[in-house]
């Protein structure tokens, strides 16, 4: 079976619908294991004592909220280049997501860095990233419901995260240059060299990190196929109207 | 391609044209800024660059919406679209009348505005270097955002919102060039950088910003 | 419980915004995609209803 | 220049709305489009203008021979007749003589100095049409010409189309006003209604509604 088979949104219905209840179990059960896991049963770090619980949280919804941007990315060319409409409904579907794994990442990143750095909002760069790319969503989002022709809000919306996505690497390298920040590298692809990621927390934090891409799936699944059924009521209502 | 040129400028420079706007806005800026934080010229002195920076760039967003939205609505749109020249040249021309009429304007007003603000000596120099090469790169990505909201009746807030995340590579590197031109410091890799944004976006963004006309036009 | 010291408040916190924002997101989600499916059966039905008594004047 | 239209299918808001459209408008000739109100006389013209993509079918004549005028004149309230007429005849590449000649053949001589803003809703027409004149193309496509155009106004209208038929140029126009061209034929758009008005092909409309039945 080719991908391409999902394009037709009759075939992606059916698979889609087989698929979710698999899907949505795997999401409440990583979820489940990695934030229990994480919250009950992983020691305080010998330098930032409880706040090292908010890693759980907040280093998969930043990884996620990236990650959904690049879903996006992938599904507007597609859209742009084969014009499958599936694949357009899928980006506009990951948006809310995205925004949500966005605005996560950036409240737990406040109230991480407050007893931390002792301030609530520094002009971090990775913070100040994550603050544009919440605009970005924003605008993205706000194109979409704004235009009423489909076709042209699917082709308008797919410019713009085109294009979004090429201004938004180069914020992120602008923001780099204009403050160097005080976060902390990231630490979790550094195992086995000299400081890494204590392995208590490593693996909570990879069950924690693969429940929220479960459960972004679980999302995008959900909406497109509300997306896809909104479409057809459009299409029925108009071949009502015309008789 | 002139021709279109012309009456963009003739049009921004007749009543109601939205030349004045801008730069009345970017006057208010400078003068309301030092209202809000206080005489102190240290502190002034300090915020200028990027007072004069970002007074310019949303001096610049004020009349994005002008570029196409009055053209679509009495219909000069589809005849540019059907005459000899290219789209990806009307929404460049379109965007140099833009710079012309805000960019340019408040480049050379700027240094103006800065004596206001108490910006060192130093400063002068490359806040004129910084604006003229950046504020280009404001005007094209600008006329980019506008293509996208070409059809919508009540899209200037919109057209905000879609363009002011668009407009951070820009601002960081044209607000360092003239920080760091008033603080005496090497700002050879971030005026670069301005430089490179300007030319990517020059060079690139027409092609992208006339596809968003073609699909508004269908 | 874990003792969370004197950070008890901005580990609840974050765990708890996280958990509102998450839960959110997934009830707009099911309740939009409720709302789809009952509208778009609403129509499906009324469409239906007005193919049949014509496909039966055909026949 | 002849324009040739074979099995053309066009558009509107994702549905077909005529299809196997053909026809064939020879140098010299009028052909004026007829059909209720919303049968895609509009649509038509734009798809061979090439301002929407066609849904299928050919048009031969490229785009650079073909001029359209849509119901909007595309003028700038704040530019004078002349600043306006000239403009187009620099787009076009007509020269500074064609604007004055145009706005002569419309009867705006007097008026040309006149601000767009303060010309009355049947001079602005004639403006809009006197663009028609500079842009030096063979191929006229004509959207309601005579909107908001008195008798005498009408029949000077027919009179430039006259002269431009004459001169080996051909018009296409939809228009519900007997113009008394006599070079004019006449094509009836609700022959090409589909019966069944369906959505287009690879559109969100069709992938959508395929009235095969319920998505699963």
């Amino acid at each position: 079976m080719s991908i391409w088979e999902f394009a037709n949104p009759r075939n992606f219905m059916r698979i889609s619908g087989r698929m979710l209840p698999w899907f949505a179990a795997l999401a409440v059960l990583t979820l489940a294991t990695g934030l229990i896991w994480g919250f009950f049963f992983t020691p305080d770090d010998y330098k930032q004592g409880a706040t090292v619980k908010i890693l759980f949280i907040h280093v998969p919804a930043a990884m996620m909220a990236i990650n959904a941007w690049i879903m996006m990315l992938v599904t507007s060319l597609i859209w742009v280049i084969r014009r499958h409409h599936v694949s357009a409904l899928a980006a506009r579907a990951a948006a809310p997501a995205g925004l949500t794994f966005t605005l996560i990442a950036l409240v737990t990143g406040a109230l991480w860095g407050q007893p931390m750095w002792n301030t609530w909002w520094e002009w971090d760069p990775r913070l100040t990233s994550f603050l544009i790319l919440c605009l970005f969503y924003l605008g993205y989002i706000a194109l979409w419901s704004a235009i009423e022709d489909p076709e042209a809000a699917a082709d308008l919306t797919g410019i713009l995260c085109i294009v979004g996505s090429v201004f938004a690497v180069l914020s992120r390298y602008a923001v780099k240059f204009w403050n160097q920040g005080l976060h902390q590298d990231s630490t979790i692809l550094k195992v086995g060299e000299e400081d890494p990621l204590d392995v208590a927390y490593y693996v909570p934090l990879v069950i924690s990190i693969v429940g929220f891409v479960f459960f972004f799936i679980v999302i995008v699944l959900l909406r497109t196929r509300m997306l896809i059924r909104a479409r057809r009521l459009i299409a029925l209502e108009a071949r009502e109207r015309v008789g | 391609m002139i021709a279109l040129l012309l009456r963009d400028l003739t049009l921004a420079f007749r009543a109601g044209g939205g030349f004045g706007l801008g730069l009345a806005f970017f006057l208010l800026v400078a003068v309301l800024v030092p209202l809000g934080v206080g005489p102190e010229s240290g502190i002034l002195a300090i915020i200028a660059p990027g007072i004069l920076w970002v007074g310019a760039l949303l001096a610049s967003l004020l009349s994005l919406d002008r570029i196409f939205a009055l053209d679509h609505e009495d219909g000069s749109l589809d005849l540019l679209a059907t005459a000899p020249l290219p789209l990806e040249g009307v929404v460049a021309i379109k965007a140099l009348a833009h710079w012309l009429v805000t960019g340019l304007a408040l480049t050379l007003v700027a240094p103006l505005l800065a004596v206001l603000l108490n910006l060192p000596a130093a400063g002068y120099p490359w806040l004129l270097l910084s604006l003229a090469v950046g504020t280009p790169a404001l005007s094209v990505i600008g006329a980019f955002g506008a293509t996208l909201t070409i059809g919508l009746r009540r899209g200037g807030l919109l057209l905000s919102l879609l363009v002011l995340p668009l407009y951070v590579p820009t601002l960081v590197f044209g607000a360092e060039v003239a920080r760091r031109g008033a603080a005496g410091m090497a700002l050879a890799t971030p005026l670069a950088l301005l430089a490179a944004i300007t030319a990517g976006s020059l060079a690139l963004l027409p092609f992208a910003a006339a596809a968003a006309i073609r699909v508004n036009l269908r | 419980m874990p003792d969370l010291g004197n950070y008890a408040f901005a580990v609840l916190a974050a765990w708890g915004a996280t958990l509102v924002l998450m839960g959110f997101l997934l009830a707009l989600t099911l309740v939009q995609a409720r709302r789809a499916r009952y509208a778009l059966a609403l129509a499906e039905e009324r469409i239906a209803a007005r193919v049949q008594p014509k496909a039966a004047e055909g026949a | 220049m002849e324009l040739r239209v074979g099995n053309l299918a066009v558009s509107r808001g994702g549905l077909v709305v005529l299809e196997g459209v053909g026809f064939t408008l020879h140098p010299g000739r009028a052909l004026v489009l007829r059909g209720a109100n919303g049968i895609g006389k509009t649509t038509l013209l734009r798809t061979i203008a090439g301002l929407q993509p066609a849904v299928c079918g050919e048009i031969s004549a490229a785009p650079e021979c073909l001029a359209y005028a849509s119901h909007a004149d595309g003028l700038k309230a704040a530019l004078s007749a002349r600043a306006n007429l000239s403009f187009w005849a620099s787009v076009f590449g007509t020269g500074r003589d064609a604007a004055g000649a145009a706005l002569e053949r419309m009867e705006l001589t007097g008026l040309q100095d006149r601000l767009a803003a303060q010309l009355s809703a049947g001079q602005k027409r004639r403006l809009g049409l006197a663009r028609l004149l500079v842009t030096g193309r063979p191929v006229w496509l004509l959207d309601e010409p005579t909107v908001s155009l008195d008798q005498a106004a009408v029949a000077l209208f027919a009179g430039v189309v006259r002269a431009h038929l004459a001169a080996g140029g051909s018009a296409l126009i939809a228009t519900h006003i007997d113009l008394g061209l006599d070079e004019a034929e006449t094509l009836d758009l609700g022959a090409f209604r589909p019966r069944q008005l369906r959505p287009v092909a690879g559109g969100f409309g069709e992938a959508f509604d395929d009235a095969t039945g319920a998505l699963p």
